[in-house]
């Protein structure tokens, strides 16, 4: 029962062991009720209770007023296999493409502006790079997930 | 007035067609394509589909509108805030269709809606006013050279605003004159494409100052009041996040000048209806106004919790000739509005989007929710992300703080990312706590933007209930449904209780 | 005071562990095996399972209770209503164990607790009280025959009621000796099943009088005060199902003669916190004294909602030895409670049970909901079949029966059958409406027993949806789930909003 | 496409016809989108959502603030099929039998007294008959479902 979670970046694995009827996991411990509601004993000895969803691949879970969305990395995937393509993270509108394939970039610069819930976005480069693909112009309609433009690290 | 045609979505649309049904008036709902599922065409009487898919194609269509009350014989619209709500030729089009406007006449909204005539009328009522000046060419590179100029004369820090906009569109905050132009530009962009009008005002910044705000009523019989202050002070981009009232620091003098000001205010452009008077307050107690919203307000429920009159339902009395119902206005207790949004807090705020897999509000005494979505609903990149209004009551401020965290800790949103954590951090925020807060009090407080402190115990066991989760297949739709697999009970006739 | 164990289940467990957390107090919640699923335990900060199957094993058990205190460190106790609130025996042990009582003194549970003895009490305060006795004899045959001679000295009709009882439990009216014997026997079975006490008390039934109480809450700094009436005649067999306040023909004076004899009698037993002095207001302005409950009420929040007091937090603050917050006490607007009970009204108010496989309760301005379940959870027939109450509070009687009817019919209940049509029709009532209500208004409307109003089209409605739902499979779970199947955003971290 | 429910002890057929990309019966229509949710349009022209869940055989409908509880009756089979067995409608316990087999009963005779949900519940007999059989006994506890004893009519 071991399970692998993407968490701000990095990859957990999460190793359970059961024990007196539920799961345990760095001395905290967790039981499951008949309409899949999660009791859960922390290693300290407090106790409460967890609301938990997967949705996609995420699993969301709130307790003690904290809300964590952990992905699930498929048994052998790691979450640092994505690219460097720069993907729409929602449905919009490109209002302007600030560079062309063949620039390079500062970390920070600005490089496409995305116009989506009635706010502009600004894409900004995440290192310094060279631009390879530029795949929207200024106008465009854009899916949610779409490769907007490539980069490539300079290193 | 019989029926009422809410011309708006969202959380605002079910808030009026609630107070509609109450007041006993048929109501009509104006839906897009994209919002038939969303709540609240589900409380209307009667819903018109809107045809088009982009907002200036539908909310803001005032033909689809118009039409959508005459062939439902609707006999008055009622705006909401935000779409037409402030739009002057909306008003007077549904007055030349014979229509009711709920809201203030189109002179007044014209006079108050136009920042620059807005401030001359204060000047005259005596009311100090804020530096600056607005920029009405319509021709893109003379107007930002007009911009430009018009900045070095009102000095900076400043502030750009649409000159017809709200909730902080088309605004920007400028420290010194190297970002002017990157910001002028996206300031008008941005005002052109929300508003259809790209005039923008610029402005003195004043920095530590208080945002309150009076809201006031007037009927047609004469009565202007006021229901006293909101503060809202505490913003993340000019959005406002947390509202109460009273104001924490308030004193009985600058209210009643400030309820004077506000009431002379609406007077003078014999104003009908509800609508709200902003002032900065500058920490040596001078305030300056700042504008008038000629519509309801979405803070209005913390106004309406410390004073228990019903705005809405006011504003539906005013606009069927009746006279306010509400007398000498009393305020009690404390009540804090916070704005839950479909926002990533953690990086700049990110509008985000998804389904609401899990959405479920706290409850008990004191607590009240205004929100257009429930569980099962999509967040989408459609409309604004705000999803909910909280709002508490309690008898003190310290206890309405203490109410609001219990609260916010029993919220539990699931699938789609918001700020619910970083509300309740606001909650133990210093300033808030003493209630000193200014309109910087967030970029004060995190300047690096705002992450959500560590908790290593509590992150171990969300990743203990995620491989839980996994393991045990909770995530499978069998495990969802209702739990008990149990028919009903058999009919009941053959039993009667026995006593008395 | 730094934690609290709150002695009780369901809904006011849920008002109590919520009062405490916003206080800033620990709590222990005490839980019977089958009530591991229920919401109340997610709200404490501890929880105590109790061994045992019965309420006797559990709830009534005040060795396990004080077992729990004492192995979780809870310095106080409070007993929320019904189980062991007003058992004086138990506010004395909790008293002998060290800890703190949260409510009146052993001596004046006893006094008030007791019918007989509070009726004495207010004879010597000046009150009338109804002509009535009570008989003590625990002989079967010799309590009995006791009772029947009592009945005849008293008069018909006549009401029987178990002298430690409460909640409609125990209690018969009976109109003609030939039904006393069989009325009689019932009561005190009842009587000492539900309380281990078979005392039963009988007085005199004041047909076509109102059932007005009075809240009043005592610090211990001397300060005695009354927080204005409520009016809850609406009842079905003794169970008030709507309540009010204030007291819809109430006038000033009499609230002030009440007020000030419901002071008079929590001063007489020198009472200490929440409690209520119940009366019967007879047509001709009279009033009588019913009798005391030494505890919170389930109606107490109409009382919140009208004078803005907090009283579970005012109870804490007492019984933590500081004085209450609330000063001058006023009034204003007009609130409602209803009880959302899981019974078929159509069918003798039997109580049902079922899952809640939809439970979504209305939202909006002035509704308040105090539960103690929520959407998945089983309605079993091991405790009082209360689901909810439902509050409303607006400016005016005439809109808070708007807003009750608007809130009882968005309020969406599947899976078990309760009286939410029932409470509905109720707000159409005619005595409702003009608030000419009486102690038999309900036995009155439907002498037969009510039963919903026939709507062809409506039912057929009814039938087409759920054909449709089964032509379409809309039972199956694959569609319950989150209604998207897509996954969340990707990381944010490459954009940042851009303005200002 | 056709569906039998039983309606306060009634069987009532339901003939759903397709119609607009919708089902109607009775003049009324149906839609459903994508959440699952039913849009109505009665025959009279206005339009409500309805709330649907079924549990059990059961299919709970709420619309307009009305809850309807309408159960499904198998293709071929009939709710009159019950017999006359007296089954107790919660779990709970007999705190009295007041009569025994063989006793003929009138309509509305208390046959039993069982102590459930905190309450006494009488249980009396539909119509008049004879006393069958008695199948539990003072302090017995009961399931729900049980039949708790059987009643023959007289006719």
């Amino acid at each position: 029962m071991q399970h692998r979670f993407s968490l701000k970046g990095e990859d957990v694995d999460v190793a359970l062991v059961r024990k007196n009827g539920g799961l345990s996991y760095q001395g905290h411990s967790v039981t499951v009720d008949a309409r899949g509601r999660l009791k859960l004993t922390l290693a300290d000895g407090s106790s409460c209770t967890a609301h938990a969803a997967k949705v996609g691949d995420v699993w969301w879970v709130h307790m003690q007023g904290r809300t964590f969305a952990l992905e699930r990395i498929e048994p052998g995937a790691s979450s640092q296999d994505h690219g460097d393509g720069l993907v729409a993270p929602m449905p919009g509108k490109i209002l302007e493409t600030l560079v062309k394939a063949g620039d390079t970039v500062e970390a920070g610069q600005p490089m496409m502006v995305l116009e989506a819930m009635k706010m502009e976005h600004r894409i900004v480069a995440a290192h310094a790079g060279t631009v390879v693909a530029v795949h929207f112009q200024s106008g465009d309609q854009v899916n949610q997930g779409a490769v907007l433009l490539e980069l490539e690290d300079t290193n | 007035m019989e029926k009422v045609l809410v011309a708006n979505r969202g959380e605002i649309a079910c808030r009026v067609l609630r107070a509609c049904r109450e007041a006993g008036i048929q109501t009509v709902a104006i839906c897009a394509a994209n919002d038939a599922g969303s709540m609240f065409p589900e409380l209307a009487d009667e819903v018109v589909m809107l045809q088009g898919d982009t907002i200036a194609e539908t909310y803001l269509n005032q033909s689809q509108l118009l039409e959508a009350a005459r062939s439902t014989g609707a006999q008055a619209i009622h705006p909401g805030f935000g779409f037409l709500s402030e739009r002057a030729d909306f008003a007077q089009a549904v007055l030349d269709a014979g229509l009711i406007w709920i809201g203030p006449s189109p002179h007044a909204i014209e006079k108050m809606g136009d920042k620059m005539t807005a401030r001359k009328t204060m000047k005259a009522a005596g009311v100090p006013v804020i530096p600056g000046e607005e920029i009405e060419l319509e021709d893109e590179a003379a107007a930002l050279s007009a911009l430009e100029e018009a900045a070095q004369r009102v000095g900076y820090p400043l502030l750009l605003k649409a000159s017809s906009g709200g909730g902080g569109k088309g605004m920007r905050a400028v420290t010194e004159p190297s970002g002017f132009a990157e910001a002028a530009a996206g300031a008008r962009r941005e005002a052109i494409a929300a508003f259809g009008d790209g005039r923008i005002y610029i402005e003195r910044l004043l920095t530590g100052s208080k945002h309150i705000e009076i809201q006031i009523i007037a009927d047609r019989t004469g009565h202007t009041v006021h229901l006293g202050e909101r503060e809202c002070s505490v913003q993340r981009r000019h959005q406002k996040v947390f509202e109460e009232a009273p104001g924490p620091t308030m004193t009985p003098a600058i209210r009643e000048a400030m309820g004077e000001a506000a009431v002379a205010a609406a007077k003078a452009v014999d104003y009908e209806g509800a609508g709200t008077v902003e002032f900065l307050l500058a920490p040596n107690g001078e305030f300056f106004f700042l504008e008038m919203n000629t519509r309801i307000q979405v803070e209005h429920p913390v106004t309406e919790m410390v004073t228990g009159v019903d705005i809405v339902r006011e504003q539906l009395r005013i606009a069927a000739g009746e006279p306010m119902s509400c007398g000498t206005v009393q305020m009690r207790g404390h009540a804090i509005e916070v704005r839950l949004y479909a926002e990533d807090p953690a990086n700049g705020f990110l509008p985000s989007i998804g389904p609401l897999a899990v959405f479920c509000p706290p409850e008990g005494p004191g607590i009240r929710l205004d929100t257009g979505v429930r569980e099962g609903d999509d967040v989408t990149p459609n409309y604004d992300p705000m999803l909910a209004k909280l709002i508490v009551w309690a008898p003190s401020r310290v206890e309405a703080l203490e109410r609001m965290r219990r609260a916010l800790d029993e919220f539990v949103v699931l699938g789609t990312t918001t700020n619910v954590a970083f509300l309740r951090d606001l909650c133990d925020n210093e300033d808030v706590v003493s209630g000193s807060t200014t309109t910087t009090t967030i970029d004060d407080t995190w300047p690096q933007g705002w992450s959500p402190v560590e908790h290593e115990a509590l992150t171990q066991a969300a990743l203990l209930s995620a491989a839980a989760g996994e393991t045990l297949g909770l995530h499978r739709p069998s495990r969802s449904g209702p739990s008990s697999a149990d028919g009903p009970s058999s009919p009941f006739s053959t039993l009667s209780r026995r006593f008395p």
